[in-house]
């Protein structure tokens, strides 16, 4: 299905950069808080929920 | 060509190439997959053959005569004289380049090209039959297929394709004479292009169209600067009526149309009937009323591949079937039938059999109706928006308020954005005008970014452009666009 | 009008209607400041009226009658006949729609309209004259001033604009006959698009250029496609030659180009001299070698305001002048001289004195070529990218390869874009090609909100469209482009 169509619930507005990033960490992204500007989730917001995941410690910038 | 049963075997396994199965191919190339792909009839499929190009080649060369037509108010006087044939074959002339580079790109990126028609024999074979000379069949291993087999138009009761006066979209691409008068039978966007290339050759044309209104699907304000323009351009329209049946009173045609909901459906008297019953004497008729998937000839069964009552091919969004190492991408695997949406989808496919963690995520996909103006949309509408529980705001631009529309001579049209109120975050957009299908481009990008209204006004756009409109559509969403006034 | 001498007074002063000014003054007026608007000649300032505006619209129109002139190979045969005077008339049609647009707009926002002609005073005050009717003149006291006077054509000695044969792009803009031939003074856009709008309609153009090649400060592969153009237009270039004097022999006059390395230069003997000086006859000349503020007729001394040697007023990220309540804006306050780059500015300045967070801090600023084929840049070329550290790779992807742009018969040029290799951040694009002007907007878009090449990349990009290209080019760059062959 390509509905591209969202609610606002699942749809996130993050740049497919940071989408396939998530998706290489198998994170998923409705579950990350985002710290930018507007609530957008950055490349550190989905760094430190990947360190999350796996336990492990956030690796500072 | 090999003749008679040998079993060769491959990694990957694309069947069909269109825009969806050669750009999955080219693609499994790259990422070091073995790869075969096989294609019945053309490199490029319908897209490159019978569909985007050819169509485009005719609506761009028949807009550079018409164009000069009627420049009279720039002080061109011009009255162009069309030699189809000589357009035909610049066209075809378009897609053999475009086909062989198909081809050759494929062989550059190391896939094994192989002609025939390709069936499943179970779910790790398929059969490969060739016709004409090396006529015969042989049987392929794949550890992965993908299947690209595209669409074909819909028939309609009556209206054989065989029968010569009636023709699908195809054949309307290759005709070698203008005919006089032409019935178009349903005003999809297939349709409507069509018939605003026909009309512009000199044909009288007339489009018969089951509901009551061209291009279903999309919003009212779009729709009428094209229905404008139709008709400036002569194009007749018979809403809410089908074409029923057709037969050869004298040297034209004579098509019936019935009325959808008329008399006849609710039991009226004899007249009644009659009255609302048009006959529509023609020289040919084109049948444009949809396309349906190519699933029927593929053995899918055989695979054990699953798909709806419609045909099409279900699939997720890594693009794969019910059966976990065979995917499907394009117009089989369903709507929107357009061919940038399969060859995403066919890129897709390869980087997930490569192990790649792609999916079919896109926020944004746009589509584009080339009718005079063009037609371009992303996202979510207005109410779409609504529906999805957004609180949207719409920016709205017309095009007679931009210097470089006027400076065109074509300024008809709109460019409107959509977006949630509370953070700005574009969530959609429509164009109708000059350049639509190019305009959309920026949009697409800002909704796949997460862009904001802020973001695209504040982006120094090009002066004078077209694209300016679309700076202009978000800063009057945000209450202080320049050149109109603000809501 | 008033006559003699009346004090008024405004919050804020806008001095010239041009896109900076009336941008600052709507801009302004929507921030509920107390804006008057003086301008002296028409509004919407050199743009609207000898600028963009009447430029785009001559190459456009002449551009239809060429195009289906030149369309045989489509199958279209067209002798199109311009009638220059309906030509001119229709686009200055055009011009007048914008500019009482931009009036109207004006008075929408409540900005108050003056007509005359702005001096300082002091720093807090400034006179403006009225000619004609309402002659005289009046005081106005200002809390904040926004100077946007813009720029005029740089005359070379011996070319004065009063005498008849010699023209500047103002007046060749409006001329009521086509000129047999045409010497055009300087190669940079200006003269580079009205040589083609001349060739267009007929004329004998040869341009003469100081420098080596055309269009100063381009790459050498974006100016490539457009030379050759020019060239199979029947332009002649004159290059590293500089037009010194021109006199009437009979009733052409004959314009001197003398080389500017050459034997007079290193103090050859007279027959070198004399070979290397070239004799042209034609009917006009068009002096076209670069526009210069205009700052120097504002009494600027008196408010205190400097400017650089070249007369370019000197501004801070905020618009501001060395006088903390006094603002520049547009051609007046330097490169690059472009409309939008001015109403960016005017857009800024009417934001800060209103006490918003605006800045001048945009990060892509694009320029636009409309020669034949069309040129647009942004950012940063790979060799600036090497020259500010970063470590650029650049993708590319060749019109010819696209079917949009072949369904248009016109497929020379190319789309470049230039990355960080590190991150993927895109740096720069620059564009030749069909609708260059308008592929542009996705790439500003794509810097400004800091995209990389894989955002680009993965966008779904409407097919068949010449933005495909952009697509493909970032996919270039990765590598993986599907419709060239991967570096
Ligand atoms: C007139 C017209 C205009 C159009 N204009 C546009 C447009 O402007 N923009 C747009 O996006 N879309 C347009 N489309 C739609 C577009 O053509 C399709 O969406 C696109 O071609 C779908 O690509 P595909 O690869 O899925 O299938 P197709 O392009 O249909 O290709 C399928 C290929 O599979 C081959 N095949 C089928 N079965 C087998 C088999 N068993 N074995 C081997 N080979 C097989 C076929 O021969 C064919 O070559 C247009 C369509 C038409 C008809
Ligand atoms: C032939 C040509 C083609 C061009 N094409 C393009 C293009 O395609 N794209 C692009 O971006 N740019 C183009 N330009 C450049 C563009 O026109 C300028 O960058 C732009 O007009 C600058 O805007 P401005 O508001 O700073 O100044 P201007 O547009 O020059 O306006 C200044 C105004 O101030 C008025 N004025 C001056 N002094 C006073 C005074 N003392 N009191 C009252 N009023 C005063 C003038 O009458 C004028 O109306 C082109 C220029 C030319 C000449």
């Amino acid at each position: 299905d390509t509905e591209e169509t969202g609610t606002p619930q699942d749809r996130v507005f993050v740049p497919p950069r940071l989408r396939r990033k998530a998706r290489e960490d198998g994170l998923d992204l409705s579950s990350v808080r985002g710290s930018g500007p507007g609530g957008r989730i950055t490349a550190a917001d989905i760094r430190a929920a990947s360190a999350a995941d796996d336990g492990g410690q956030e690796t500072p910038d | 060509m090999v003749v008679g049963d040998v079993t060769t075997a491959t990694d990957v396994l694309v069947i069909g190439a269109g825009p969806a199965g050669y750009v999955a191919a080219i693609r499994a190339g790259q990422l070091d997959l073995d790869v075969t792909l096989v294609e019945k009839e053309a490199y490029g499929g319908t897209c490159l053959n019978h569909g985007c190009i050819p169509s485009k080649a005719l609506i761009t060369a028949t807009d550079v005569a018409h164009g000069a037509a009627t420049a009279e108010e720039m002080g061109i006087h011009a009255d162009p004289a069309i030699d189809l044939s000589g357009m035909v074959s610049w066209k075809d002339g378009v897609v053999d380049q475009l086909t062989s580079g198909v081809e050759k790109l494929c062989k550059a990126n190391q896939v094994s090209l192989l002609e025939g028609t390709a069936t499943f024999v179970d779910e790790h074979t398929a059969r490969i039959s060739h016709s004409g000379e090396g006529q015969g069949s042989e049987s392929l291993e794949f550890e992965h297929a993908i299947v690209a087999t595209g669409s074909r138009p819909i028939a309609i009761p009556d209206f054989s394709f065989d029968a010569d006066p009636v023709i699908d979209s195809r054949q309307a691409l290759a005709l070698d004479s203008v005919p006089d008068s032409l019935v178009v039978v349903g005003a999809g966007y297939i349709g409507m292009e069509l018939a605003s290339v026909y009309a512009k050759l000199g044909t009288d044309v007339t489009v018969v169209e089951m509901l009551d209104s061209i291009l279903p699907g999309y919003d009212d304000d779009l729709k009428r600067p094209v229905k404008q323009r139709a008709n400036d351009l002569g194009i007749e329209f018979v809403f809410e009526h089908t074409a029923s049946e057709w037969y050869e009173p004298d040297e034209d045609i004579r098509v019936v149309a019935e009325p959808v909901d008329g008399a006849a459906a609710n039991g009226g008297s004899a007249e009644a009937i009659d009255e609302e019953r048009l006959e529509l004497d023609v020289e040919k008729v084109l049948v444009a009323v949809g396309r349906e998937p190519v699933s029927d000839t593929l053995d899918l069964e055989a695979a054990g591949v699953e798909t709806d009552d419609r045909g099409i091919i279900q699939t997720d969004t890594r693009a794969r079937t019910n059966v976990d190492h065979i995917f499907a991408v394009g117009d089989v695997a369903g709507e929107p039938m357009l061919a940038h949406k399969g060859s995403m989808e066919g890129q897709t496919a390869a980087e997930v059999i490569a192990g790649e963690p792609a999916a079919i995520d896109h926020q944004a996909m746009p589509a584009v109706v080339f009718t005079d103006p063009e037609i371009a949309t992303v996202g979510l509408t207005e109410t779409d928006a609504e529906e999805a529980g957004y609180d949207p705001v719409v920016g709205q631009f017309p095009f007679r308020a931009s210097g470089r529309a006027l400076t065109t001579g074509d300024a008809d049209g709109f460019v409107k954005i959509v977006a949630e109120e509370s953070d700005g975050y574009v969530l959609g957009a429509s164009i109708v005008g000059p350049e639509a299908s190019e305009l959309i481009a920026e949009l697409c990008l800002a909704i796949e970014l997460g862009a904001t209204l802020e973001d695209v006004a504040s982006t120094v756009h090009a002066h004078p452009t077209l694209s300016e409109s679309v700076m202009e559509a978000a800063e009057n969403a945000l209450g202080h666009a320049i050149h109109t006034l603000n809501r």
